[in-house]
């Protein structure tokens, strides 16, 4: 696809998201999510040109919705909670990164679900200070000094989630395009050549790996203000299959395929548990499937208009 | 240490005992994980579901079949069947209808296949079970109880989870090792784990050995859910956490080794009830901490050897 | 479910320009219907009580709307499920008012989800029901305009077999504790615990075990609690989780060693069956129980039970009758605020205004709701028996706690409250009775 | 015996051969001679079927190889040598060499008959036998590969650069090894792939050289 066509494709699906918030006030909270969830979801599709499956991501999105709790009260504003939050989750990111950019495949897929069920488990451990499986309360923060009610709010979360999602979206297009992001795709197929090329597999996968904690750390204080609530299972696995889930509804293909997951992910389960409301898992699993085995290439490619 | 394990030898002797029944169950559901992800390369999510199918069917089946009517062979009998029932029929249709069609594709790809075929099960459970707790504890009451002494005192145990359970994880390790070495579909089996292709090659139709595994997989699985349900209430949701405890185990013992799945399962069962007794709050964290510890010193898992990999 | 599927599609695809989101102006007309919105579990292990609770729902108000409905108008549930988290609860909980235009929504078994939800419910200006949750922190810490709860909270619910147990086992020396690890398990415990530093301070803790929420074998913590031998163990699990510990108890003659007490296992009566020995200590998260000795109405609590047990073919558990609690406050609540309305369908602010101070009629009793919000439901504990007429246990020498001995007063904290509760508070305690 | 006419096959997108035109005849003894990378590999696995192949066909004894499943290409006749030796290392080397007749269920007779022939031709394999595959030496391991080659190659066995990486000793050996091949089983037709067009010289009687994908003779 042309840069102008994705550009074009990016302005409409932004423009259509502003739309459906307007028309419909509910919605804007989903979107919000969605958009979230989205920017995570592009973090984990990172990883995934590089052949490797996170089924632990959700981990960096929780960390970062806790850190957002916590700090709510002390740094009040949201415009400053959001680049901290995504500090600390690029922070977490580079520590357990140094560690799991070591292994592949299965290993690499399963240190990261093993990592993250310790820091779920954390989460309910240590009770005196998180309230275990209630939660946390986040609360009310100002958008640059300025306080705003619900319906204000809502729409700063919503635009700021819009923002950042075209952010991360132009970031992430950059970053393939580079050396680093293109040697991603050598560690899919024959790491040794990129050895031979000057280009260390582990530090081309930790940068990717930092890049994706980062982003997963914006979804998560993003979720953290748009839901102002947040709970230990924001962290558990099923969350982080979730991500990867979106991924390939949306297609693996090009940077706008995450955000259609989320949104197509989203609608759909608001829908599924609107028509029935006990066997919401059974249509999303239905149209996963749907999608794995007759449009290979997610939503994206059939936006495209061919296969992948 | 003398004086701790003169004030401790005997709890810790009564954790050992706790833990090998805990181990043996963890053992027979990941024994299966293993065996089919050492041969399809696929790790089933949907693995949890069957065994809860296995633990629901089993527990159905009990209480259709009235208890106390039964003896205690019997009973096992009835959940021995029930698991095998389930396995030899899900594992074929779930591998001819689904898994068949995505071999060649990416592992994310037949990852995320299982995974929405276990958000389905779950809500197919839900529909048929309903979401009531569903227990059948027969064949646990028939077996009685074991009491062994402890000091001056003495603590029940019940037959079932001392003596059933590890020995039929016993029989189970052992006729594995046995069918894997000798019988010709063990030894093609191992010769697809190691090498598809050169498997090939020599004349191995490896699409029936994958049947033939991944039943054999969901057998297993089916069989864990059927001989936990006389100790365990059934409930939605317990495939989830039964999985992820698998998916630690098959990663920690190296790929499709079924030694390793044994030594795994035994090291984790045994933490853990050792954890309830003296660091209660570590417990949910052993399994994890074991694996982290164990591919930190062994990146290929315990029994696990540097794979060929071909382009 | 046709029109709730097509604002679905409508609403995600052309938004509100269809649908306006508010039709709302005064004088507010009766409507042609009184949409609710329910949040239960529906899958997950909590499913245990939401499905029971959803069938009660269905059954309570084909009851109510047969009747008439609420002032006329009959009543249309739209049910969410409380699985999938907070996340998803929070967008439906806005889908349904801000889209559905639910009048009222009943919100939430999971004190998580309680929490997330009341501040919303608050923000969108929606009268909301707690109709099971049981933390008592959402009143104690914040003070609601729109949020209620018709039914007690984890003080009452932990305190009363507390001072039962006081009543009946008063020389008791050590206690274990296990409990699920998450919010209630912890919570109940510490509750628990401050009762008891104040009315029993000689009383030692041997082993607080708190096993992984979801756990489906209790092994190693029975083989714990029969080498330790305490004189009491206290447990308010609940689900899958209570059975399968009963019956492992049960089979390895923990029951014999030690006292149990189990606030909630009234729920699981029915399931466990004879497994289940006498002379244990029994709850059920308010006075509910089907051989209550002295309801308030016995025709009403019959019935009930009866048409419940035709319904479902099984006996009510406490979120059935949790369940019928809020929508006879929510009858109550629209009769008194239409009757201060000269007959008019009230508003938001006027229904809202109904709840504080409000009576109505559970089951079994009758009941108010205090000026904070927070209901005043009796506590039913007793002790478990066999009698050759049902093939599970029952209760007998049952005492019923009036709420106001054991619920802490409007403005104080639980646990402080607890902590300076003085052992002549076992006195008021009222004699069994059945 | 095998043919294989303007043959294409692309690996994750890319073309690997194009239009690869190839005749081994009969008994023949044929080299693929061809640099790192230029498609040796890619046509041995396009012919044992572990490949798909995009264009062009492959005739298996005159047959279109299309309709013969991968695992089926064994009973056919033809034994493969992989290049990295890829034995089953929790087997023993016996195992190894009788896995592929157990597999194709042949006669107890007719495998001892085979396995006796295996032993004869490579005599060092006696004194492994027992031993476990994973343990061997990069020399053995090749010896053992072929020999399981020959349990079922009884019209063609397909070599992958066996002196890849062999001491110069013992790639002295392996080629007496297939000398006596090629004198004890005429009617075995060998396809060997090497870079080195001089090791081969010897043992062949036509080779075909290979590059960028495209076979020249």
């Amino acid at each position: 696809m042309t840069h102008r066509r994705e550009a074009l494709l990016a302005l409409l699906f932004a423009l259509a998201v502003l739309a459906a918030a307007f028309a419909a006030p509910w919605l804007r909270f989903v979107l919000t999510l969605a958009l979230a969830k989205g920017i995570a979801a592009l973090g984990v599709m990172l990883l995934l040109r590089a052949g490797q499956v996170s089924f632990g991501h959700a981990m960096f999105v929780a960390f970062a919705a806790y850190a957002v709790a916590f700090l709510a009260g002390r740094v009040g504003d949201a415009l400053l909670l959001l680049p901290l939050a995504m500090l600390l989750t690029s922070l977490l990111g580079l520590v357990i990164g140094l560690f799991v950019a070591r292994y592949r495949e299965i290993f690499f897929g399963m240190l990261n679900l093993a990592l993250s069920m310790v820091f779920y488990s954390l989460l309910e451990k240590f009770y005196s200070i998180t309230h275990g499986t209630d939660g946390m309360r986040v609360p009310a923060v100002t958008w640059a000094g300025m306080a705003t009610e619900r319906v204000g709010g809502e729409w700063a979360v919503l635009v700021a989630a819009l923002v950042l999602a075209i952010g991360f979206a132009l970031l992430a297009r950059l970053y393939l395009a580079s050396p680093l992001g293109e040697a991603l795709q050598g560690i899919k197929t024959r790491e040794a050549r990129l050895e031979f090329m000057g280009l260390p597999p582990r530090r081309v996968l930790l940068v990717a790996y930092v890049l994706s904690a980062a982003m997963a750390g914006t979804a998560g204080a993003l979720i953290a203000l748009t839901t102002r609530h947040v709970t230990p299972l924001m962290g558990y696995w099923t969350a982080s299959g979730e991500l990867v889930f979106i991924v390939i509804l949306g297609g693996a293909g090009g940077v706008l395929g995450p955000f259609l997951g989320a949104v197509a992910y989203e609608l759909v389960r608001v829908y599924a548990a609107a028509s029935v409301a006990d066997a919401w898992q059974l249509i999303l699993g239905a149209v996963l499937l749907a999608v794995i085995l007759f449009a290979r290439g997610g939503l994206f490619s059939l936006l495209r208009g061919r296969r992948a | 240490m003398g004086a701790w394990f003169a004030d401790n030898g005997l709890l810790l002797g009564l954790a050992l005992l706790d833990g090998l029944a805990s181990a043996a169950l963890i053992f027979l559901v990941a024994v299966g994980l293993n065996l089919v992800f050492g041969v399809l390369r696929v790790l089933n999510i949907a693995h949890g579901s069957l065994f809860a199918i296995g633990a629901y069917t089993a527990a159905g089946l009990g209480a259709a079949l009235g208890s106390g009517a039964l003896p205690a062979w019997a009973a096992l009998g009835v959940l021995i069947l029930a698991a095998a029932l389930v396995g030899a029929v899900l594992g074929p249709l779930i591998e001819r209808l689904l898994l068949r069609r995505i071999y060649a594709e990416e592992n994310v790809l037949q990852l995320l296949v299982t995974f929405a075929l276990f958000m389905m099960l779950e809500d197919v459970q839900k529909l048929v079970w309903g979401v009531q707790p569903v227990h059948h504890d027969a064949a646990m009451r028939l077996f009685g109880t074991f009491d062994v002494p402890f000091g001056s005192d003495f603590i029940p145990f019940t037959a079932y989870q001392l003596f059933v359970l590890p020995g039929i994880a016993v029989l189970v390790l052992v006729g594995l090792v046995w069918f894997l070495r000798s019988t010709l579909s063990g030894r093609m089996i191992v010769a697809v784990t190691t090498d598809r292709e050169a498997a090939t090659a020599i004349g191995i139709n490896a699409d029936r050995v994958y049947l033939l595994t991944f039943t054999a997989g969901a057998v297993l699985a089916a069989l864990g859910g059927a001989l936990a349900s006389p100790t365990a209430a059934i409930v939605p949701g317990v495939g989830a956490s039964t999985i992820v405890l698998s998916f630690a185990v098959v990663a920690t013992a190296g790929l499709g080794r079924i030694e390793g799945a044994a030594l795994t399962a035994l090291m984790i069962g045994l933490g853990r009830s050792v954890a309830v007794y003296f660091f209660p709050e570590a417990e949910v964290l052993i399994p994890y901490l074991i694996m982290v510890a164990v591919l930190l010193v062994k990146p290929q898992g315990l029994f696990g050897t540097l794979e060929t990999r071909r382009i | 479910m046709g029109i709730t599927r097509r604002d679905a599609v409508l609403g995600t695809a052309f938004g509100g320009l269809l649908l306006p989101s508010t039709l709302r102006a005064q004088p507010v007309q009766r409507p042609q219907e009184l949409r609710i919105g329910i949040t239960t579990f529906l899958s997950g292990p909590a499913s245990v009580f939401g499905v029971p609770g959803r069938q009660a729902a269905e059954m309570l108000i084909d009851e109510i709307n047969r009747g008439g409905g609420i002032g006329g108008v009959p009543i249309r549930p739209y049910f969410v499920d409380e699985g999938p988290g907070v996340e998803h609860l929070l967008g439906e909980f806005r889908r349904l008012v801000l889209n559905e235009r639910v009048e009222v929504m009943l919100a939430s078994i999971s004190s998580g989800s309680c929490l997330a939800c009341t501040p919303l419910a608050e923000e969108l200006r929606r009268v909301t029901l707690l109709w099971d949750c049981g933390t008592q922190r959402i009143f104690e810490e914040k003070r609601y305009q729109y949020a209620f709860r018709t039914q007690a909270n984890a003080t009452p619910e932990v305190l009363a077999p507390l001072l039962y147990l006081l009543k009946r086992k008063p020389d008791f020396r050590t206690i274990a504790v296990l409990n699920q690890d998450y919010a209630w398990g912890r919570d109940s415990w510490e509750l628990w615990r401050a009762g008891m530093q104040a009315l029993k301070p000689d009383a030692r803790v041997v082993a607080e075990l708190f096993p992984r929420f979801g756990a489906t074998d209790f092994s190693t913590e029975v083989t714990r609690l029969l080498a330790l031998r305490p004189d009491v163990i206290l447990s308010t699990s609940w689900g899958g989780e209570l059975d399968t510990f009963i019956r492992q108890a049960a089979e390895r003659r923990l029951f014999e060693r030690s006292t149990f007490v189990m606030p909630l296992a009234e729920s699981s009566l029915e399931r466990v069956g004879r497994s289940l020995p006498a002379g244990h200590i029994v709850g059920s998260r308010g006075d509910h129980w089907f051989q209550h000795p002295a309801p308030a109405d016995k025709a009403r609590l019959d019935r009930f039970v009866n048409n419940y047990r035709q319904r479902f073919n099984s006996y009510p558990i406490y979120p059935t009758y949790h369940m019928y609690q809020a929508l006879s406050a929510l009858q109550a609540a629209y009769a008194k605020a239409m009757a201060g309305n000269g007959g008019n369908w009230p508003n938001e602010q006027q229904l809202a205004a109904a709840f504080p101070g409000l009576e109505f009629d559970s089951p079994t009793a009758r009941m108010t709701i205090r000026e904070d919000g927070q209901g005043l439901e009796p506590q039913l504990i007793g002790t478990s028996r066999h009698t050759d007429a049902l093939p599970f246990a029952t209760l007998s020498d049952m005492i019923v706690f009036p709420p106001e001995l054991v619920t802490a007063p409007v403005g104080r904290n639980s646990v402080e409250w607890l902590r300076g509760l003085s052992r002549d508070i076992l006195d008021r305690v009222p004699a069994p009775a059945g | 015996m095998l043919r294989l006419e303007d043959v294409q096959v692309s690996i994750a997108g890319a073309p690997v051969l194009r239009g690869v035109r190839m005749y081994v005849p009969p008994g023949g003894r044929v080299a693929l001679i061809g640099r790192n990378g230029a498609g040796k590999t890619t046509t041995f696995r396009a012919i044992m079927g572990l490949l798909p192949i995009e264009g062009g066909r492959i005739l298996l004894a005159g047959a279109d190889a299309s309709g013969i499943a991968a695992h089926e290409r064994a009973r056919h006749g033809i034994g493969y040598a992989p290049e990295e030796r890829r034995l089953f290392g929790g087997f023993t080397v016996e195992e190894n060499i009788r896995l592929p007749a157990e597999v194709l269920r042949l006669p107890a007779v007719e495998t001892r008959r085979r396995l006796e022939q295996v032993y004869s031709l490579l005599p060092e394999l006696s004194g492994l036998a027992t031993r476990k595959a994973a343990g061997l030496s990069g020399g053995q391991g090749k010896m053992v590969a072929l020999g399981r080659a020959l349990m079922v190659g009884t019209r063609a066995v397909l070599l992958d650069e066996p002196f890849q990486g062999l001491a110069p000793a013992l790639a002295q050996r392996y080629a007496e090894a297939l000398k006596r091949l090629r004198d004890a089983l005429p009617d075995v037709a060998i396809l060997i792939s090497e870079s080195n067009p001089e090791l081969l010289r010897p043992l062949v009687d036509r080779s075909f050289v290979i590059e960028r994908g495209e076979v020249s003779s």
